[in-house]
């Protein structure tokens, strides 16, 4: 199955929590915000919302701006 | 002289000098300008974690959040629509409702596009968002941002990153006079003399990155901005001479020897 | 950022500001202003003592000058003749051989006659004088001060007691690059951000007196202008960003969401 | 006997040092400089000099100027 | 040198100055400036006629039409509906369907309400309305006002009737760069120089009042503009030599005597 | 409006511009620029005749001597000696017995040696030449070239061929309102506008080489000094509006429709 | 019967039409718009339009401006 | 013989009149001035003068200048 992460297509073997996408990603839930289908995700709903086939995820985190 | 604490939607800021975290040659070196700046807010951007290369170091790693108070921006954002997203996924990742409002119209000039700026502005507020919007120095658009709810004005002193200074000191001085919220000028400071013109002019503080970030020892230059900020302000404060076409001894005329 | 010391004839002085003792509301508030400058250099003026009434309190009780180096001046002198004799006068009554040459031409301007100023330059420094002479931003007048043995070149930037601000910056810029003496921009700033030009300039020190004593709160304005004076130096020192026509944006174009 | 004091016209019964002279107008010598007939005197001649009768005497001090 | 003619909507004018018939010592007096200026285009404003009092002679009794353009505008009006309704009856008036369009945002800046006025320009230029917008020099608003359909677009130079000249040259040429159609400044001109510089920025016409109708001498000032627009224009077309930090000879250097 | 007509040491020229013979692209673009400038004055270098090669055309064929008055310089002399020498030896190349005294003081900026300046004015004043001197912006320099008998006055604007513009506008005002003498500014000028500016200071006259030879066009540009001389002018004798800090309608505000 | 003219009370016997009344009022018709009922008027139409009891009549033309 | 002209060496068969030695360089005498041995020479007085053996001799015309 296949998913689009930050605009580009990620394979998955099985659907995941989000927890569990980020786990596999090595990235820190405390430092990101997700965008699970265009609707935002709160930080403490990632252990239950699982990502599917076809979904649209994007993690966001804050880099340097001005 | 004791001035006014510098109040944004409530906030008590020691500095009225805010800085980014944008173009530094490292985090370290980041890290050491925002100490020696003094500020006590610093600009963020939002954008895509790096999902290929997972070894870059996090941003907030060289923050010091327990005295820095984190203001995501919308930096990038053209439409109404993308700056809101942006701002939501700002008050996720982050720890605050707080939000630096771009909505911009032009890529070569980046001057923000006003009537989605104002737009986008009434939709946060309504969502509890504290919006301090980047606009122009067109007092209407800011008093117009003032009614949709923003909590303080950001007019651009010249293009961002130009270091040409306040092109238009008048307009700054006509927002301050009318608006009932802070005026923070955001873009276009070059060196310490921009920033003290721009608090000289009644800037409740001001907003830069490049002047700093891009400087040749960016340390150096907080500390000078951290000091033309204050400078400036009790310059502001102190009620300056008036200026004369001609000149006004400062030695006494009388008692001169031999006359 | 390591600045090198400020150096005239040999002493150090911990302050690139220095500040006059003339039209104070009164002799208190200008030791509180002096104090707040933190300068280490002050003028005076040399004047006949009032035999009539000698009621009145003496100007150096308010001056410490355990920390204060006195600078006597030739203010009001229109001729190198008046201007000697002064200087003359001045090294007895204080304890040192330091002058603030002045040789004033025009008495609405109060612009140098550069002539008689180069002329009594030359006699004071054979008499041993160390001489700051007060002159117009004339690069060629400057370097003539400096052959003749001035100790800093002082020119002015813009009128005195005028508060214009330096009017013509790149003669400024131009006396630095040539002068082999300390540059001392002397008279003419009338607010914090005029100082910081002077010194982003590349001027070594400035030197004023109405800005200050003049300003509805001077102990303000005095603080205002010793962060100033910093502020400018700093940023001279810093490398600033150069000047562009158009934006640079601050924050990355990549990774933004949704696109 | 009349001198010419500060550029005014000053009585003296009889010719006087410059000590004696500060000391009749209450002036502290540490704090001035004084010229007699055009020639500056060094403080440690005050008690030396004498001004007498047509004399020029210029006694001058520190006053705020810029 | 050929320039290229001053088009506006299909109509060449022969002169790029546009100036107004308001507050004139009297309407004698305006014909003389009007004549003196060069001009073919000329503003005027849409009011009730006075009932009471019909001894007034009529403004038009004093232009010729014959070879002045009458240009109507909606000065005065706070709201799109407002300028709609005065720019309907102007039509009505006059014998075109041009309408410099004033949408006022502010009494006391009169800057214009760029919302108000694009919303305007969109229902006047379906309406087959020639537009020609009074706007900020805002390059974001003037884009969005050409797409609705404008003419031309008039950033303003300062504050109507203030006289400060171009407050903000970097705006106006940015604007002229990125605009399809002709750029007018419009307000703030105060003196020859003024203009002469809008034109220099590429601005393709001005348009100007109170700098001439203020003057002590309308017609003389009237005189004076016709020749700074000219001369700046051709200055724009001339290519100007570069600006530089240092001197370089106009006469040969070598071939001295004596050397 | 009726000017009074510009005289120098009794001779009246009928444009108020001055222009130079260097630099130009060819002898016969030249001629064609100064035909377009309305100049009536010309200034020319006295250099050694070309022995090895007298192909070379002469400068004086392409000059129409019968309307042009020609104005040697001293241009390149850095001494008394030197500029006495060359001005002498101009009188004999020339028919007349003016000259403008140029003494040059520093390499890089071409700033004059007013000491210098002043003696060879004196020394020339003395042998019955009608002296011009180029100094700087200094209001005594100017005085004691006034007094030495130099029949007018020329302070720089900026730099020889920098094309800065009006560095110190308030040094112009200042030598216009002390001297008897005209006031022409000479060198600094780099477009239409520059030389606008310095009329409407007050000055009498611009002499300018650089920015006409030195321009893309320099036909055209001479064509645009001409109108802004003569706008200028115009401008400086109308009486100018006073800059104000707000805006002032110049459209009725009663009478408005629907009110 | 009333009309409101220009913002003002106006008095009229009769109805009339907008040539009538620019007459009355004399107005020359070439150099003014006539807004009736928040309606705009053409010229060639000032004789058939009549201004009755209530109505609003807008009249205006060119004054100095900028 | 050899003179100095305009500060290069030049050679001479024998002395030469102003008159002569510009007509030999041909050179427009109402264009020039002329320094003989630093003294300016009046025009009308070239063909007296006469140029010998080590003189200096300076001729200057216009040329562009501003």
């Amino acid at each position: 199955m296949q998913i689009t992460l930050n605009g580009e297509p990620y394979e998955l073997e099985q659907p995941l929590s989000l927890v569990a996408l980020l786990d596999k990603l090595d990235i820190d839930a405390r430092r990101v915000a997700i965008e699970h289908n265009l609707t935002i995700i709160k930080r403490h709903r990632f252990p239950e919302v699982v990502v599917g086939d076809g979904d649209q995820v994007e993690i966001v985190n804050f880099v340097g701006g001005g | 002289m004791s001035d006014t604490p510098f109040v944004i939607a409530g906030r008590i800021f020691q500095s009225r000098l805010i800085i980014g975290t944008g173009k530094y040659p490292s985090h370290a070196l980041m890290a050491r300008a925002h100490e020696a700046s003094g500020a006590d807010m610093v600009t963020v951007a939002v954008r895509r974690v790096n999902i290929s290369d997972r070894s870059r170091e996090s941003l907030l790693d060289y923050i010091d959040t327990s005295r820095m108070f984190i203001l995501p921006n919308t930096a990038g954002c053209y439409t109404a629509d993308e700056a809101i997203r942006t701002a939501r996924l700002g008050r996720e990742a982050g720890l605050s409702n707080w939000v630096k409002l771009e909505v911009i119209g032009d890529e070569r000039t980046l001057f923000p596009d006003n009537e989605a700026l104002i737009e986008a502005t009434q939709v946060l507020v309504r969502e509890g968002f504290v919006v301090l919007p980047y606009t122009n120095d067109d007092p209407i658009a800011c008093r117009k941002l003032q009614d949709a709810g923003a909590a303080a004005v950001m007019p651009l002193g010249a293009p961002i990153g130009s270091g040409l200074g306040i092109q238009n000191p008048n307009n700054i001085r006509i927002i301050r006079e009318s608006a009932r919220v802070p005026v923070i000028v955001d873009a276009g400071v070059g060196t310490a003399s921009d920033a003290a013109i721009a608090m000289e002019l009644g800037a409740d503080g001001v907003l830069m990155n490049t002047a700093i970030a891009g400087a040749e020892d960016p340390v150096a230059m907080a500390t000078a901005m951290r000091h033309a900020i204050i400078g400036g302000r009790l310059a502001y404060l102190s009620g300056r001479i008036p200026r004369k076409m001609y000149a006004s001894a400062s030695s006494p005329v009388e008692g001169m020897v031999g006359r």
